[in-house]
């Protein structure tokens, strides 16, 4: 009975500090108005994205959105690796249902919560520092930042996951290294797969970090064109990442289909 | 124990059962017995308050055929995983060859799970694996965890799994994968995979309960086989009382997570079975009578 | 006939071809070092540059804890356009994922624009998204909102999909035994597998929101991203590291309570 | 030629100051045994706000100075100065180009030294390019055509829309004029920041912020989406000269590099395709020889309007 | 047909049976009964290119209970599929009531599915909800949608779910989650959803295979009083050769996808469970003979 009036008491508990959140966060809400250059400036915008730049998918010289596409998928398709070897052994021992000790759970999540907080932009300034601005950088800041959200999101799903199979492996000795290699990894690589691939991504968009580290790729023309506000560039430079992901998307479907 | 259990075979059990009809006897052999399973008080209290079970006293020896029966959610399967330390026992202690489990830690832990094979009443698959990466899963407890990590089972374990396969009649389906497969497939995975493991014990819940009779026959033979000719333990929980008849050597009747009847099978007469099964039963019967 | 029955018995299948997956692991190899060698990967070089990273280190430790007084507001603001905006995003994000996954919707007509749609958001920019809200709603709280509720929507939604494509089929075929209509069936089949991974994208979601809303500068909203961007253009590491550890506070409490309320959902 | 007089006064104030600096750079770059000789140059822009076409080209700049220095150039390009200090820093990139207050922190650091300074056409009123070149550009206070405010003064009380405080054009340069004038940057008006001088001309446009501070003329990069940009808006007031962009090397390379590359610099700007590059990629026309000392006007400003915002 | 079938009960059943029990006659009779359950020529192949259904033609009639039973992957789970399109057969139609379930669409797919319950051979049910959620789950469908999101059920379905968890004896479990339940109590959740469900057909994949024998009979006869109080269809997956001949009015035997016996429980000899169940049964029992 004590029990279940303290569980009571949590629950209304969490269920009220919810519910101040959200009357905080909606008090002092402004209006919503519309601006009247609006029209004006919104046609122009998508008039101009409309209207891609052609002239800019291939360049003689280099340096043109192919060429920026490829450098893009070359740092991101390496970043994205090393994030994913890393953030294994991280997604591993951050969940509760698989590592038991109450400790090592909280220090690797801990872990992840540092690296996911530490912006892109110092981890940046960090790898320029080690081994000079370019893609090299890139695409160890890359690796290193990802493998936060990655070892977040695959340790989230393994404590999701059904362990009866899991009792199985137990059973039969295994220790947890092999419990994870023969009952969960089975089912979380569906999950695993495409949390990769929403990183790379996600990755292939990193035009921020990827701009101030001087790394090449498509970020940084696409960066300037949106600073002045050159949309057709911006269109064009647009339509490569949407036909470039939906490849992707295809690709790694058939992939995932044969590796899961 | 060990030459009794090695002699009898087939029909032989009868003779067996008969020698055990004394009670008395019985009690008195598994004293003297090499004590293999030992339930020293073990209760279990389920976190959201069940009774699973209730201060449980037994001891298994070698080579014994035991079965459990009792109502469903009478403590049959908590009793079977407690014995592997699958579920954590809130009270008591087991130990398996002299040696507590419950207290046992790290590889001294899996080496002793490594010893005792399971055969699950949800067949607890991992679905999406192939039927034969299912089955090698029960021998990773005999290689180095770099080769599991790997994935690189040696061929003698293959040709071990397939056998196993072949036992229950499934080797066309062991590139298949698990959730393609009909109900009592799917069961007959997780018996071929207790079998590949080569245990010195092997729990088996409810391991027929998805089988048509001739599959049936065919696991229970082959549970009787490995128990005889290679004197593995076997504690198996069923719910046919026939099964039970033909096959244990000792019956361990459970309600409400109590033991209420332990003996050799020659001792459980259909009044025991009402008595496992409750009031019920007999209560269920009037009432057709009457009518 | 004996014969022929012992053949279909004994038969063991062979094992499926090894070829396709080691294709498939070739290339991935060829393409990651392909890559490698295009951008000029070298071990050696990092581990030279090693120290150097050392000396930013150094100027990160210890915090400027007086900074936090000045980093509150703009953290409170931030959290606040957060919640609504994550909250909006993931209430859209919900119907769209169940339209995207090929398990709740079989046809491809419908999931092929529902995944083109939410491809499409997420390759906008923020620097573009900026550039339109500012239009439209003037700068400010309201234009913040609905960049965080895109950009939420973008990621809760993609991450949800894929996750309903792989949950246990068996509830859903109760659930279509029993003659539900499809909103029944997401209801009483879908959801109740679900609410795990959608509250933990969701609070995901949120997080990403409050630590990494450089986009609320964008759009004059403020946010915390302003005070990076000061901090580091000053070479006042110690301020920096500040915004860090704060940042790091305010995620490690929200990290508690999506623990919390993802007990209560698993 | 305003803006160079002006340097040219706060030059003389400082020489003590500046000349013990030098002196000091000097038996440092002895001891370093005159200096590093470079095998590869290592180059790295950060565009300068004030433009209103950018490319993110390195190709064309890298081949121009490898031409003249007669060794391999490799050029990126970053969109944040800080990086490039710290790359400089950590002997990572050897010549920067520098917006002025990121050149003053990175001399600070002892990160940078400059050698050449950008020149740009200069700007008419009306938003045009003039012929003459300069090296140094103006920010603007921008309201709106028909609003009542008039003069600086009647800013008190309104809501202004900066850049970040780091930015010269965006904050520091119109945050001194305002001081001039008696109004506290911070206090005494209601300050925005924005990211972006197109944003500011936009958010001044819809009427979000009653005043723009904007390098002239950034309403240029906001016309082709809002035609009437220049009819609906009217310019304040003028903030006194910044200097252009910087080129600036790591102090640690021997001075006959130093002069190597600033002779190469100044030869494409002269040479007729390199001036073309340069101006289609940077907007820059050319490069004139220039001294740390040209930069103490920035201190002075940075000192200023740090000193009030901190 | 009706009168008859509520005239029997438990023991009359034979007398039912007796009546049937000249083949003729019971081809006869089903020719102009009310024909509720029609295969016409049905056939499946399931895409990785196995076999399940081959060339089916069969009618079963209102009230009948009929059970099914073959080997493990005879493609009993896959019939009884069939019937409610659990899976889209491959070839063939199946109608109900004279209504073509196989072209049905929308909403009268659901209507003609609502009225068919179905027990799940393992289980189904969303581990994560309590038993209650579970059961009421199978009442969706007399709902109107937007009453089911937000999850209203009127009283009424509550004390129906409560009434069929009484049925299976499970009541003190009502809102324990699924997942908590042994195999046994999770077998009579999916049991008690069908019963909550108040369908016409009632299609039963295994109902019993996780329980004891106590429980078996309670769920057995409580198969048999709907089927004949309330005159509802039962078509049931049973392992058990005695259940069979026990509940059954008529049985159909299924060997590799297709049906190899039809007819009443009468005809159902020995030998034809053992063809059935095929050669290797009386191979398996001369092995054990010859030792
Ligand atoms: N989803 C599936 N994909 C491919 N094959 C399947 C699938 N489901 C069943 N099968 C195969 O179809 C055949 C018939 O299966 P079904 O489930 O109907 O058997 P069953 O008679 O119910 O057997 P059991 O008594 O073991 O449940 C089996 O060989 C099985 O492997
Ligand atoms: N994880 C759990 N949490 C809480 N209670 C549980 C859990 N597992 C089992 N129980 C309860 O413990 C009791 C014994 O369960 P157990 O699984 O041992 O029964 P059983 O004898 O195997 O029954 P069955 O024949 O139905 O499988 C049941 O009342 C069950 O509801
Ligand atoms: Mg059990
Ligand atoms: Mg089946």
């Amino acid at each position: 009975m004590k029990r279940e009036s303290l569980i009571i008491l949590r629950r209304t508990f969490l269920i009220l500090t919810v519910l101040f959140i959200y009357i905080w966060a909606f008090i002092g809400l402004p209006n919503i108005e519309l601006k009247e250059t609006s029209i004006e400036i919104v046609s122009a915008i998508i008039s101009g994205l409309f209207q891609p730049d052609w002239g800019y998918v291939y360049d003689p010289a280099g340096e043109d959105l192919l060429r920026g596409l490829l450098d893009t998928v070359a740092i991101a398709l390496l970043g994205t690796f090393i994030a994913g070897i890393l953030c294994i052994p991280f997604s591993f021992m951050a969940a509760n249902n698989i590592v038991k000790t109450k400790a090592i759970v909280g220090t690797n999540k801990f872990m992840l919560s540092f690296i996911r907080v530490f912006p892109d932009i110092v981890l940046a300034l960090l790898f320029i520092k080690a081994v000079g601005p370019g893609a090299f950088a890139g695409v160890l800041a890359l690796g290193i930042g990802a493998v936060g959200m990655l070892g977040k999101l695959i340790s989230d799903s393994i404590e999701g996951i059904d362990l009866s199979a899991r009792e199985a492996l137990v059973a039969t000795g295994a220790n947890p290294i092999k419990i994870f290699m023969f009952a969960v990894v089975p089912q979380v690589l569906p999950n695993f797969f495409s949390f990769i691939l929403y990183r790379f991504e996600v990755n292939v968009r990193a035009a921020t970090v990827l701009g101030v580290i001087g790394a090449g790729g498509i970020g940084t023309p696409l960066i300037f064109a949106l600073s002045v506000r050159d949309w057709e560039r911006v269109g064009i430079i647009l339509l490569g990442i949407i036909v470039m992901i939906t490849l992707i998307d295809m690709i790694s479907g058939k992939i995932r289909s044969r590796l899961t | 124990m060990d030459i009794l259990g090695k002699t009898t075979y087939g029909e032989g059990r009868k003779a067996v059962n008969d020698l055990f009809s004394d009670g008395l006897l019985f009690t008195t052999l598994t004293k003297v017995g090499k004590r293999l399973i030992q339930f020293k008080n073990v209760s279990k209290i389920y976190p959201n308050g069940t009774i699973g079970l209730k201060n449980i006293n037994l001891q298994i020896e070698d080579g014994e055929f035991v079965v459990i029966v009792g109502l469903s959610g009478a403590g049959k399967s908590t009793l079977l995983r407690s014995v592997n330390r699958l579920i954590e026992i809130s009270e008591g202690e087991i130990s398996i060859h002299g040696e507590s489990i419950t207290k046992a830690k790290g590889n001294e832990l899996y080496r002793i799970r490594r010893d005792i094979g399971m055969i699950f009443q949800n067949f607890n698959l991992v679905k999406r694996s192939s039927v034969m990466r299912n089955v090698l899963s029960g021998r990773v407890g005999y290689h180095s965890t770099l080769r599991m990590i790997l994935g690189l089972f040696p061929k003698q374990d293959k040709e071990l799994a397939i056998e196993a396969l072949k036992r229950v009649n499934l080797v066309e389906k062991a590139y298949v994968r698990a959730d393609q497969l009909s109900g009592g497939q799917q069961q007959r995975v997780s018996i071929a995979r207790a079998l590949a493991q080569e245990a010195k014990i092997v729990l088996a819940d409810e391991p027929v309960a998805s089988l048509d009779p001739l599959t049936t026959k065919q696991v229970m033979e082959d549970l009787l086989r490995i128990n005889q000719e290679l004197n593995i333990t076997m504690i198996v929980n069923l719910h046919s009382i026939d099964l039970a008849r033909e096959y244990a050597t000792r019956i361990i009747g459970l309600k409400d997570g109590e033991v209420v009847f332990d003996g050799p099978v020659i001792e459980a007469t259909n009044d025991t079975f009402t008595s496992i099964y409750g009031q019920d039963m007999r209560k269920n019967e009037m009432k057709r009578a009457a009518k | 006939m004996n014969t022929i029955e012992k053949e279909q018995t004994d038969h063991i299948p062979s094992p499926p071809s090894k070829m396709k997956p080691i294709f498939t692991a070739m290339l991935v190899l060829v393409l990651v070092l392909g890559s490698g060698w295009q951008i000029g990967f070298s071990f050696t070089e990092l581990l030279k540059g090693l120290p150097n990273m050392w000396d930013l280190v150094v100027q990160l430790v210890p915090p400027d804890l007086a900074y936090f007084q000045v980093i509150t507001s703009p953290m409170l603001e931030t959290i606040r356009m957060a919640v609504i905006g994550t909250t909006f995003g993931g209430l859209l994000a919900f119907p769209l994922a169940m339209l995207a996954a090929r398990n709740v919707f079989f046809l491809s007509i419908i999931t092929g624009p529902a995944r083109f749609l939410l491809n499409l958001i997420r390759t906008l920019p923020e620097l573009l998204l900026a550039a339109l809200f500012v239009a439209i709603f003037g700068i400010g709280t309201i234009p913040g909102i609905f960049a965080l509720m895109f950009f939420s929507l973008g990621i809760i939604a993609k991450l949800f999909y894929e996750s309903v494509e792989s949950i246990d089929p068996g509830p859903m075929e109760a659930m279509t035994a029993v003659g539900a209509n499809k909103l029944k069936w997401i209801m009483f089949g879908v959801v109740p597998q679900v609410m795990a991974p959608f509250m933990s994208f969701f609070l995901y979601a949120f997080e990403i929101n409050i630590r990494a809303a450089a986009v609320l500068g964008l759009v004059g909203a403020g946010g915390i991203g302003l005070f990076y961007e000061q901090t580091l253009g000053f070479f006042d590491y110690a301020k920096t590291s500040s915004i860090i550890v704060y940042t790091l506070g305010v995620v490690l409490l929200i990290d508690y309570l999506s623990t919390k309320i993802r007990e209560k959902l698993i | 030629a305003c803006g160079n007089d002006g340097e040219g006064a706060s030059s003389t104030e400082n020489e003590d100051a500046e000349n013990q600096e030098e002196t000091n750079e000097d038996t440092e770059v002895q001891e370093e045994n005159d200096g590093e000789e470079l095998e590869e140059l290592k180059v790295q822009f950060v565009p300068s706000q004030n433009a209103d076409t950018l490319e993110a080209k390195a190709k064309p700049l890298e081949d121009l100075l490898s031409n003249e220095l007669g060794i391999p150039v490799t050029v990126s390009v970053s969109t944040d100065y800080n990086t490039i200090v710290e790359a400089m820093k950590s002997d990572q990139v050897d010549v920067g180009f520098l917006p002025p207050t990121a050149y003053v922190l990175a001399h600070e650091q002892v990160a940078a030294d400059v050698i050449l300074q950008a020149q740009r056409f200069g700007v008419h009123d009306d938003g045009s390019a003039t012929e003459e070149l300069v090296d140094s550009y103006k920010s603007i206070f921008i309201v709106k055509a028909d609003s009542d405010i008039n003069s600086i003064e009647d800013l008190k009380g309104k809501k202004i829309g900066y850049q970040n405080v780091t930015s010269s054009a965006g904050f520091v340069w119109p945050a001194a004029t305002l001081m001039e004038a008696g109004i506290h940057p911070l206090n005494d008006v209601e300050s925005v920041t924005l990211k972006g001088h197109d944003q500011a001309v936009i958010a001044l446009l819809n009427g979000d912020i009653d005043a723009a501070v904007t390098f002239q003329d950034a309403r240029n990069v906001v016309v082709s989406d809002y035609e009437n940009v220049f009819e609906d808006t009217k310019i304040l007031e003028f903030t006194e000269d910044i200097p252009n962009d910087t080129i600036a090397v790591r102090p640690a390379i021997s001075d006959e590099m130093k002069e190597a590359i600033t002779q190469a610099f100044i030869a494409i700007g002269q040479d007729e395709e390199g001036q073309e590059i340069i101006r289609d990629i940077y907007s820059h026309e050319g490069y004139v020889e220039s001294q740390d000392s040209n930069f103490d006007i920035v201190r002075e400003y940075e000192e200023k309007v740090s000193n009030e915002v901190q």
